[in-house]
Parts: structure tokens; C-alpha cells; sequence
């Protein structure tokens, strides 16, 4: 087996004082599609900007993250912003604020390439032009010179998408990309997405708050929840025989799409996710558990190798 | 929850607090009278002649006057307020309320007003009616109205798109009810930061106009008619040019400060990121 | 039971113009609903799905009587449309007057309809049947989580006792722990109270689960409108068929358990 | 963009008319009889009767009102009363002296606000971007006419480098009309600067929390790089709305500044004419003044629009 594609190890995202992802252990396998599942507060979006460097001004990630026999956190910005767009490349939830309102879509697309592989200004634009066909946007000639606003999302997600790809990345981060988006569409990006990553040998991080899109289009899962990851393992194993008691709340809190609930009520999860800084210590799910216990208020370990969960009190 | 006041509205609200304060200790008392003319011990420097700050080519007391001069600016501001709140923001309200035709002719209107800035029509009004303090405070309040009608309208829109109001409109909420227990509430932070705006602005219209001589009349303690005169002698006493100056820096400062205070506090992002946490 | 049903919607269609770009221009028009025909009952649970701008929120609008259809026509068979149709919105922020209490947001429809309640009874009633502490009566929305903020606006839409509740994407704003919580509220205050629902989603996992009957809306017309069972089994719209096509399946599900 | 153009057009003219009668109506028919205003109380029945010839006062409002628009609209602007002087080649004249005076200052704030405004947005959490933007704030509270006050005091009376106010005629000497600008260009401009520096700064700083800044970066552009490319053009757009308002009260800010330094230009003018209660160039100024406005900010909202697609489509 291959060296994996990326490691982190002990990550660490501070706001202020407050701890938001609070020391996170991952690894993504060389050409692996792994979902990210988490709510509000889970601290998956950060953990994604702390990879890319992206974070906002006045966070600050700490650990390491390991690529190609590097730690990310010890280069320099220089070397960090040579990776961005280049090796890592993020697609991001929002494609009609994440676009340049000003810019046409060709020149958005040729952009990384320019940086990157010094393309002239032709040269980009023809290669602008090819990855638009490539995801599979109408029209592609005329759409290089169109602003965003000119577009329907879906076109524009799809745009977003040919600029992540545009240099063929090792890895790349899809923070929601379609929860903005509808059903239909939704479909057909996921799609558009798994293909490339497949044909490319692309690793894939796929964050989003929706289990049925990671069941669909992700071999692994990794499943946060305040700031923590809780349990992690392959897709079929850990929705099938989840051993966190969070991970199988969330499975059957959701309305099944083909079969009628025999008494029409779901199992529910009391309470709220609490805010940031508002977590319990040690596990982050006891005040919500069923299963809580004295133990549960020191933070237990991620246990186990093919599928470890972090839990005092795991399902078997 | 902890609520961390901004600086800006710890700096305005006591550089604010400060020119009230002097505005109503002037009322009762000012060290010397203002008004008192000593023409042997004209352009004292400071401490001669037992002038704290010196005096002024009459032989005024210049701390005296300046005290003196807060209360009429202070004066103006408010008149200048007032007209505005009054007849803008129920024009903006209704404006956002009805829509259609209404706010239609409310904005052109305003539209129209706008392109003559507070002291244009000072000057204007000045030349048409006598000039003094009532003209000058009418101008600018009257130039006043259509800004705070489109700040009121833009607000109340929003408003106006909220669910709640919605809801409200479900039940047969009538205009009136949403007005009052929906509209005005909720647009009223940004009523307050535009009245804090306006109060600076109009503190600077006041100082021009008088300094033109067009705004208060000689006679009455005004911060830009002593300006007016210590152009004069800035050879003589060039300090007389500084203080009025300095006191109309620091009121406009203060009021500025106190809006761009208010609004951070109100800022929805920063509301929003309160309710969160 | 009366056999003519409580809302009769026929041919309704609803245009709306969008703001005139400059004074020459001519003032564009789009239509939100077309033709539209819809029956609801007593006690009926119906769906409406959709792609964004299908026309969905506007059918919703309709049917609260906010504004009239340009063409065609509702009808109410109830008594009194104002107080017996309620509705939810997805945003419960957005849904409560930041400025007022939770109890004045409560019983605001009771003033406004002026009905003659015991307020602080029906005040702790509603705050029960929503499951909020009695103590949230005196506080203000922005000091809620997103979840109990719905359960305000549901007690509101409870006050004036309604037969029907609308319901725009109730749960879609709130994090995936939450919504189980008021999915069974609404399907419990449903049967409780013998409500009409409707129901407005774009995920027809939550459609299926409160709903027996679901209209497919597409461009402004209802394509497909069928018993819940049966438009799952035998779609015969085409859109429809491409709908249930690209809802994303939880591909495995842990297999039930004994109750612990 | 060219129905925009003309439809904007048309608005321009609509609000100047607007404009123009809330002009005439204050000046001609609040006061009751605009001679005994211009002759004060004062003045012999003789006088009176013969100004009122003067003006046409026998003619009713509407008549008068259509000779005052229809004249300037041919270059006519009347014969002052007071002066006997025809008002139009005066203004003429007077504008050498404002049109100069209002260019200078405006580029004297953008000279200060732009780099110091994009600094002070760039490093808005460092003590540089605080420096910046305490100063501006400050800078803000400063009435026009005190700095201008203030610069005579120490350029003019202490160092003695410029005269103290007044004006050599280009005509005289080019170089002296230049000097005698300077302090009330500087005056101007470092006051509106100040202001404008406080939109540069909000508008830097709120484009760099947008979306496409994060996706910018996200490409592999530095910082820098992303603000260059994608971060000053987007910033740029709230900027120049708010240059409308600026450049108004630049407008109203060079008649008090032509004031400070006995300028002879329109303000002074204005400002004499009200003295000496000169109503026909009290008039024909603030019709003047307030179109402007209005063309300053046609103007601005067309190159706002010019310079965002999303608006220019629609």
C-alpha cells in the first residue's frame, strides 16, 4: 500500500481562548473518496481551512499535517500558497459569493492555471475552455465569457469545480458543494465530482452534514462532533454497525426515504448542539447521551484500528 | 453572556457627556460673563489678567465664551434633530409600509431635497429671511428629512420581509399595529446611529454658516463667529484661532464616534454572533 | 364529515413583476403558480415538492390569504381563514420579532384577532405543548437555539387554535440532531389536534415522513399530485420520476435494535 | 447601458427641474415681494416700484419663473440688481477661480484617501491601520474652514511661505495663481481625504471577509496577490457610490473655503450677494450649486454601473 495521500496528527483550531477543533487525528488513503460528517459547531469546516491554510485572520491551527513527507504547518506561507490551488484544491458551499462578481468565468478558471503552470494568456484560455467542456457546462466558448451572476448555480458550481481541477490536484476538499443547490442538480454535481476524482486518482474530502451523500459517494467516514473526532472507519462498516452512540442517533434520526416508520416517530436526540466553547468537558456528546456515565467527563481516546471510536461506552 | 462595549461608544459617550455637561453648567454659571466687554485687556494671553484662556479682541473671556458657545450648538443640534426625526422617519415608515405610489413620490422627493446639501439651503434661507440661529436650524433640519427617510424606508423594507411580519399580516395586522409593534422598534437603533450622524453634521453646518456670519448673530456665544473674528488676529493671538476650533473638533468627534459606537454595538453580524455563542 | 373539502384551489395562477429596471423599460413578469388545482381536507397531511422557485412558498402565501390569485380561485370552507390557518416558516430568526418576548410573541395573534383567552393559561398551554420550559416565557428569541426558536414559532401558530398549519421547510435551517425533535412535534401536535397539514420541503425524505399525500410542483404547475405510497411506487410524471432519481439513499442503515 | 443612459438623463432633467421651482418659490414667492427683500425697509416707494419694473414683478410667478429658466437655458442669467452687472459672464468668470479650486481638492483627497484608506483596511488589526484610521477620524471632526484657518496661521502668518488669502489672475501670473490655490486645495481635499479614507478603509476590509477572497487565495494567490487581482476592484464599487456624496459636500465646502482665503470665486460671490441681499445671483448660484450635484451624481451612479456587470445587465 501507498504511502497516504495526506496526515493529520493532534490538529488544533483556536479561536481566541476557545478551542473549536480540539486535537483531531485523521488520515486520508492515497485516491480514497472520505466524507467528513458533522453539524454546526463540529469544527469540520475549519479543519478543512486549517489543511488549505485558509483559515480567517485571528484563528490559529496547531498539530500536524502531513504531506509527501511535509508538515504543512512548518512551511512557509510562500510554500504553502504554491500547494493551494496546485496539489490541494477546495470547492466551497456557497459558488455564487465564492466567484469574483467582476471577473468572467474564463479568466477565473485560467487563474491557477497562470500561477501555476505559467500558462500565457491563450494557452489558459484554451485549457479554460477544455475544463468547462470537461464539467460538462453548456455552451463552454460562450460561457468563459460570462460573470457569474450570469449563471445558474448549478453552472456555477460546476465552474468552481473546473477551477479545482484545474491542475489535477492530489487532493481535493468539497466542503458542502451542494447543499446550496437543488435535488436534481445536487445529483448531478455529486456525479460530476466522483467521476473526476475517479478518473483522476483524485483524493477526495467530501464535508457536509448529509449522511445519504456520503453513503453515496464516499469509501470512508469520519464523523465529528464538538470539535472532535468521534468515530471513523469504512462507510458501509460504520453506517451499518455504528459504535458511537452520537453516529447511530443521527442514522435514525433521519426519516427513511423508502419505508414508512410502523408508529410515524423518529428517535430523537435531546437538546442542542451547544455553541462553540459551550461543549462539556471530556466526551462532547455526554450531555446529550443516553448512554452517559461518571466516566464520560474525561475525553476517551479513538479506540480500535480498521474502525476506532471514541467512546467510553460504544455499541457493539 | 458577556457583552464587550466598543470603544468608539465609550470615547463618544464621553466626549458627548462632556459637551452636555459644559452646555448646561453654562446655563447656571460661566466663570466670567460671556458677553462682558473689557476693551483695555483685549487679546490677554493665557492666565493674564486673570483670563483662564485669555481673552478675545473685545476683552471677553474666551473660556466663558466657549462654554457659552456649547450650549448653542448644542441648541442647534437638537432643533436640527428633532425636525428631522419628526418629519422623516413617519415619511420613511410610511413609505415602507405602503409602498406603491406613496413611496414613490416620498423618494423622489427626497431625491430632489438631496441634491441641496444642508448648507446650500442655509445659505439660501439666509438670503431669502433674515439670517440667525431659527432660519439656520430650520435650513438644515429641513435638509435633513430625506436622508433620514431613506434610512427609515431602507430599514423599514427589511422589516417589512421579515417572516414576523408575515405572520403579523396572516392575522390582518393592520398598517398602524405592524408600524408601532414591528416597524418602529426594530428600525429604531438605526435611527438612533442617524441621529447621532445628523447631530455631528449639523454641529459643522451651525460652525460654517455662523463662520460666514450667516448662522448666529454677533451677540450670542458661537463657536464659528469666534472663529469668524480671530482670523483677524491670528498675528496677535493665534490661540484664539485654536479653541473654538478644538471644541468643535471634539463635539463632531464625540457624536461621530457615539453613531460608529451604537452601530458596531447593533452591527448584525455582531448581533448575530452574540445570539450564537 | 362535510363532504366539499376545507380548501378548494382551482385554476390558480399567480404572477408576479419584478421592479422596472428604468423608465422605458417594459416591467417584466414571472409566474410563480399556473394553473393549479389542489383539494385539502380536514385532518389532511399534503406535501409540496419541488425545486427552488417551483412555485412552493408562493402556493403557501396563497393559501394564508395574503394576497389573491390573478386568476382562478380559493376557497376556504371554514369559518374564519385569519385564525384558522397558521403557518411556520424555515427561519425561525427570521420568523420572531427580535424585540419582543417569547409570551408577546405567543399571544400576539390572540390580541391582533382579539379572541377572548385566559392569556397566561393559554400562554403555559402552549409553551407545554411545544415542550419549552415555562420560564422561556419572559425572554427573547436570540437567546434560544435554533431548534426551541422553532418550537416558539410553532406555539404561536398554535395560539389562535388552527385547522390547518403551514409549514415552509421547517427544518431545513436546523442541524440534523434537531430535526427529529420537531418532525415528532409536528406530527404529534398533527394528530393531537386533528390539524390540516401542509407541508412544504425540498427533501422528500421529510414529505414522506409526515405527509399521506404529496403534489410534485414543477415551473409553477403541480405535475403530479398522488398518494404518498403510490407516487414513490409509480411516478408518472417525468420530473417527478427524476426527482425520486436523484434523492441521495442512505445506502446502509443500522439494523433496528431491541430498545435498550 | 444606453437606455439606462437616457433613461437616467431624464431623471437628471426632471430633478432639475424640481429643483428649479423649489428654488424660484423660495426666493420669489415665500418672501411676498422679493424687491422690499432685496431694498430692505428702508427703501423709497420710487425705488421700490422701479425695481419691481426692474425684475418684472408686474408679470404673474409662472411667467417670470419660465423667463428665468428659458434664460439661463440661453446663457442669460440676468442683471444684478445691486451690481447692474449682467450675472452670467460673472459666474464665468468665477469659475476659473472655483473649477480650479474644486479639482484641486478632490485630488488631493484621493491622493491621501486611496493608499492610506486600502493601508488602513489592509492592516486594520495593526497599529499602523489603528494610526490611520484614529487620524482620519479625527481629520473628519476638523471643519473645513479651521483647517484652513489653521494653515494660514502657520504657512502664511508664522512661516510666511503663501500669502494669506486672495487671488493673482491666471492671467497675471500663472505660477501665483497656482500658489495662492495650494493652501485651500490643501485645506479642502485633506478634510473631504480624511472622510473618504474612512470609506476606502471599511470598503478594503469588508471585501477581504468576502467568499471569493477565501477562493482567490484558495487558487494559490498570496494575500497580496488576491487583493490586486480580485480584493480593490470589488472594493472599489462601494467607494465610488459614496464619491457622489463626497464630492457634494466638496462642492459646498469650496464656498466656505473661498471665504476663509477671500477667494474670488463662486462662494465669495454667493456669499456677497446674500450680504447685499442680491436675489437674481443668490438664485442663479444655487441653481447652479444644486445641478452641480445633481450632475456630479449622475455621473458617479453611471460609473458605478459601469464598473459592475451584475448592474449592467439589468
Amino acid at each position: 500500500m501507498s504511502a497516504p495521500a495526506l496526515e493529520v496528527r493532534g490538529l488544533q483550531v483556536l479561536v481566541g481562548e476557545t478551542e473549536a477543533v480540539r486535537g483531531v487525528d485523521f488520515t486520508l488513503e492515497q485516491g480514497a473518496r472520505t466524507g467528513l460528517i458533522g453539524e454546526s459547531g463540529s469544527g469540520k469546516t475549519l479543519t478543512a481551512l486549517a489543511v488549505m491554510d485558509l483559515l480567517p485572520d485571528g484563528l490559529v491551527a496547531r498539530g500536524e499535517i502531513w504531506y509527501r513527507g511535509r508538515d504543512l504547518l512548518r512551511l512557509s506561507e510562500r510554500e504553502r500558497s504554491r500547494l493551494r490551488g496546485d496539489r490541494l484544491t477546495m470547492v466551497f458551499q456557497e459558488p455564487l459569493s465564492a466567484l469574483d462578481p467582476l471577473m468572467r468565468v474564463g479568466d477565473q478558471v485560467a487563474e491557477p492555471l497562470r500561477l501555476h503552470r505559467r500558462l500565457s494568456r491563450t494557452e489558459a484560455r484554451a485549457r479554460a475552455r477544455e475544463l468547462l467542456e470537461r464539467v460538462q457546462l453548456p455552451d463552454p466558448v460562450e460561457r468563459l465569457r460570462a460573470y457569474p451572476h450570469q449563471l445558474s448555480g448549478g453552472q456555477r458550481q460546476r465552474v468552481m469545480i473546473a477551477m479545482a481541477v484545474a491542475c489535477s490536484p492530489d487532493i481535493l476538499i468539497a466542503d458542502e458543494p451542494t447543499t446550496a443547490l437543488d435535488v436534481t442538480v445536487q445529483a448531478e454535481i455529486l456525479a460530476l465530482l466522483e467521476r473526476l476524482v475517479r478518473e483522476e486518482g483524485t483524493t477526495l474530502l467530501l464535508i457536509t452534514h448529509d449522511l445519504a451523500i456520503v453513503s453515496q459517494v464516499c469509501d470512508q467516514v469520519l464523523v465529528m462532533y464538538g470539535g472532535r473526532i468521534v468515530e471513523a472507519g469504512p462507510t458501509a462498516e460504520v453506517f451499518s454497525h455504528p459504535r458511537h452512540p452520537y453516529t447511530l442517533a443521527l442514522l435514525e434520526a433521519i426519516p427513511p426515504i423508502d419505508q414508512q416508520l410502523p408508529n410515524g416517530r423518529l428517535t430523537q436526540i435531546p437538546g442542542a448542539v451547544p455553541g462553540l466553547g459551550e461543549f462539556p468537558s471530556g466526551c462532547p456528546f455526554r450531555t446529550r447521551c443516553l448512554r452517559e456515565t461518571s466516566c464520560c467527563s474525561t475525553m476517551p481516546e479513538m479506540a480500535g484500528t480498521s474502525h476506532p471510536v471514541a467512546c467510553w461506552h460504544p455499541l457493539s | 453572556m458577556r457583552r464587550r462595549l466598543p470603544p468608539s461608544l465609550l470615547a463618544g459617550g464621553v466626549l458627548v457627556a462632556l459637551v452636555v455637561l459644559v452646555a448646561v453648567v453654562a446655563t447656571i454659571w460661566t466663570p466670567r460673563n460671556p458677553t462682558q466687554v473689557d476693551v483695555v485687556r483685549r487679546l490677554s494671553g493665557i492666565g493674564q489678567n486673570g483670563f483662564l484662556l485669555g481673552s478675545d479682541q473685545l476683552g471677553r473671556d474666551e473660556l466663558s465664551l466657549l462654554m457659552a458657545g456649547a450650549r448653542t450648538t448644542l441648541l442647534v443640534g437638537v432643533v436640527t434633530v428633532v425636525i428631522a426625526v419628526a418629519v422623516g422617519v413617519p415619511l420613511g415608515g410610511l413609505a415602507a409600509l405602503f409602498g406603491g405610489a406613496l413611496e414613490e413620490a416620498v423618494m423622489r422627493v427626497s431625491d430632489v431635497l438631496l441634491a441641496f446639501p444642508a448648507l446650500v439651503l442655509a445659505i439660501l434661507f439666509a438670503a431669502v429671511f433674515r439670517p440667525g440661529t431659527v432660519t439656520a436650524m430650520a435650513a438644515i433640519g429641513i435638509a435633513f428629512v430625506p436622508s433620514f427617510a431613506r434610512v427609515v424606508r431602507g430599514a423599514g423594507l427589511q422589516v417589512m420581509e421579515q417572516d414576523y411580519v408575515t405572520v403579523a399580516r396572516g392575522w390582518g395586522s393592520g398598517p398602524l399595529r405592524l408600524m408601532v409593534r414591528h416597524l418602529l422598534p426594530n428600525v429604531g437603533s438605526v435611527i438612533i446611529v442617524q441621529a447621532t450622524v445628523a447631530f455631528a453634521i449639523a454641529i459643522l453646518a451651525e460652525a460654517s454658516l455662523s463662520y460666514l456670519g450667516l448662522g448666529t448673530t454677533p451677540g450670542t456665544p458661537s463657536w464659528g463667529l469666534m472663529l469668524a473674528e480671530a482670523q483677524t488676529y491670528l498675528a496677535q493671538a493665534p490661540l484664539l484661532g485654536v479653541w473654538p476650533g478644538l471644541c468643535i473638533g471634539l463635539s463632531v468627534l464625540g457624536f461621530s464616534l457615539l453613531g460608529d459606537g451604537i452601530r458596531d454595538l447593533l452591527d448584525p453580524r455582531l448581533v448575530e454572533r452574540m445570539a450564537q455563542t | 364529515m362535510s363532504s366539499s373539502p376545507l380548501f378548494e384551489v382551482r385554476g390558480v395562477t399567480k404572477r408576479y413583476r419584478l421592479p422596472r429596471t428604468s423608465v422605458f423599460a417594459r416591467r417584466r413578469e414571472i409566474v410563480a403558480v399556473s394553473r393549479v388545482d389542489l383539494d385539502l381536507n380536514d385532518s389532511d397531511s399534503l406535501g409540496l415538492v419541488g425545486d427552488s422557485g417551483a412555485g412552493k412558498s408562493t402556493l403557501l402565501r396563497l393559501l394564508l390569504g395574503l394576497e389573491p390569485p390573478d386568476e382562478g380561485s380559493i376557497r376556504y370552507q371554514g369559518e374564519w381563514r385569519r385564525r384558522e390557518v397558521q403557518i411556520v416558516f424555515q427561519d425561525p430568526t427570521r420568523a420572531l420579532d427580535p424585540r419582543m418576548t417569547v409570551a408577546e410573541i405567543v399571544l400576539e395573534p390572540l390580541r391582533v384577532l382579539r379572541l377572548r383567552e385566559p392569556m397566561s393559561t393559554r400562554l403555559s398551554e402552549l409553551l407545554d405543548a411545544v415542550g419549552l420550559p415555562r420560564a422561556a416565557a419572559d425572554r427573547y428569541p436570540h437567546e434560544f437555539s435554533g431548534g426551541q426558536r422553532q418550537r416558539i414559532a410553532i406555539a404561536r401558530a398554535l395560539a389562535p387554535r388552527p385547522r390547518v398549519l403551514l409549514a415552509d421547510e421547517p427544518v431545513s435551517a436546523l442541524d440534523v440532531s434537531v430535526r427529529a425533535q420537531i418532525l415528532n412535534l409536528l406530527h404529534d401536535l398533527r394528530d393531537l389536534y386533528g390539524l390540516a397539514l401542509v407541508l412544504v420541503s425540498h427533501d422528500l425524505s421529510v414529505v414522506r415522513h409526515l405527509c399521506d399525500r404529496i403534489a410534485v410542483m414543477h415551473r409553477g404547475e403541480v405535475v403530479e399530485q398522488q398518494q404518498t405510497q403510490s407516487l414513490f411506487t409509480a411516478p408518472t410524471h417525468p420530473y417527478t420520476v427524476r426527482l425520486l432519481e436523484a434523492i441521495p439513499r442512505l445506502r446502509w442503515r443500522p439494523s433496528p435494535r431491541p430498545s435498550e | 447601458m444606453g437606455p439606462l443612459i437616457l433613461s437616467r438623463a431624464a431623471g437628471l432633467v426632471v430633478a432639475l427641474v424640481a429643483a428649479s421651482v423649489l428654488i424660484f418659490v423660495v426666493v420669489n414667492v415665500l418672501p411676498g415681494d422679493p424687491a422690499s427683500v432685496i431694498l430692505g425697509t428702508a427703501a423709497t416707494p420710487g425705488a421700490l416700484a422701479q425695481l419691481r419694473q426692474q425684475l418684472g414683478l408686474d408679470q404673474p410667478a409662472w411667467v417670470r419663473y419660465l423667463e428665468w429658466v428659458g434664460g439661463m437655458l440661453h446663457g442669460d442669467f440676468g442683471i444684478s440688481p445691486i451690481s447692474r452687472i449682467p450675472v452670467g459672464p460673472e459666474i464665468l468668470q468665477k469659475l476659473t477661480v472655483s473649477a480650479p479650486l474644486a479639482l484641486g481638492g478632490t485630488l488631493v483627497a484621493l491622493v491621501v484617501a486611496i493608499p492610506l484608506g486600502a493601508l488602513a483596511g489592509i492592516r486594520h488589526r495593526r497599529p499602523s491601520g489603528v494610526v490611520i484610521s484614529a487620524l482620519s477620524l479625527g481629520g473628519m471632526a476638523v471643519p473645513a474652514f479651521w483647517a484652513g484657518l489653521l494653515l494660514i496661521s502657520l504657512f502664511a502668518v508664522r512661516l510666511q511661505l503663501v500669502p494669506s488669502g486672495g487671488f493673482v489672475p491666471w492671467s497675471q501670473d500663472p505660477l501665483g495663481s497656482l500658489t495662492s490655490l495650494a493652501l485651500p486645495c490643501l485645506a479642502l481635499g485633506l478634510v473631504q481625504g480624511a472622510v473618504l479614507t474612512r470609506y476606502v478603509r471599511s470598503a478594503v476590509i469588508d471585501v477581504q471577509r468576502q467568499d471569493f477572497m477565501r477562493t482567490a487565495r484558495a487558487q494559490g494567490l498570496s494575500r497580496w496577490q488576491a487583493l490586486v487581482r480580485h480584493g480593490f476592484r470589488n472594493a472599489a464599487i462601494p467607494v465610488v457610490t459614496v464619491l457622489g456624496i463626497q464630492l457634494t459636500s466638496l462642492i459646498v465646502g469650496a464656498v466656505v473655503i473661498e471665504n476663509v482665503f477671500d477667494l474670488p470665486g463662486l462662494g465669495l460671490l454667493l456669499f456677497q450677494a446674500v450680504g447685499n441681499r442680491d436675489l437674481v445671483t443668490v438664485q442663479d448660484l444655487v441653481m447652479l450649486l444644486t445641478a452641480a450635484v445633481l450632475v456630479v451624481n449622475l455621473v458617479v451612479d453611471l460609473s458605478y454601473r459601469l464598473l459592475d456587470p451584475r448592474i449592467r445587465a439589468r
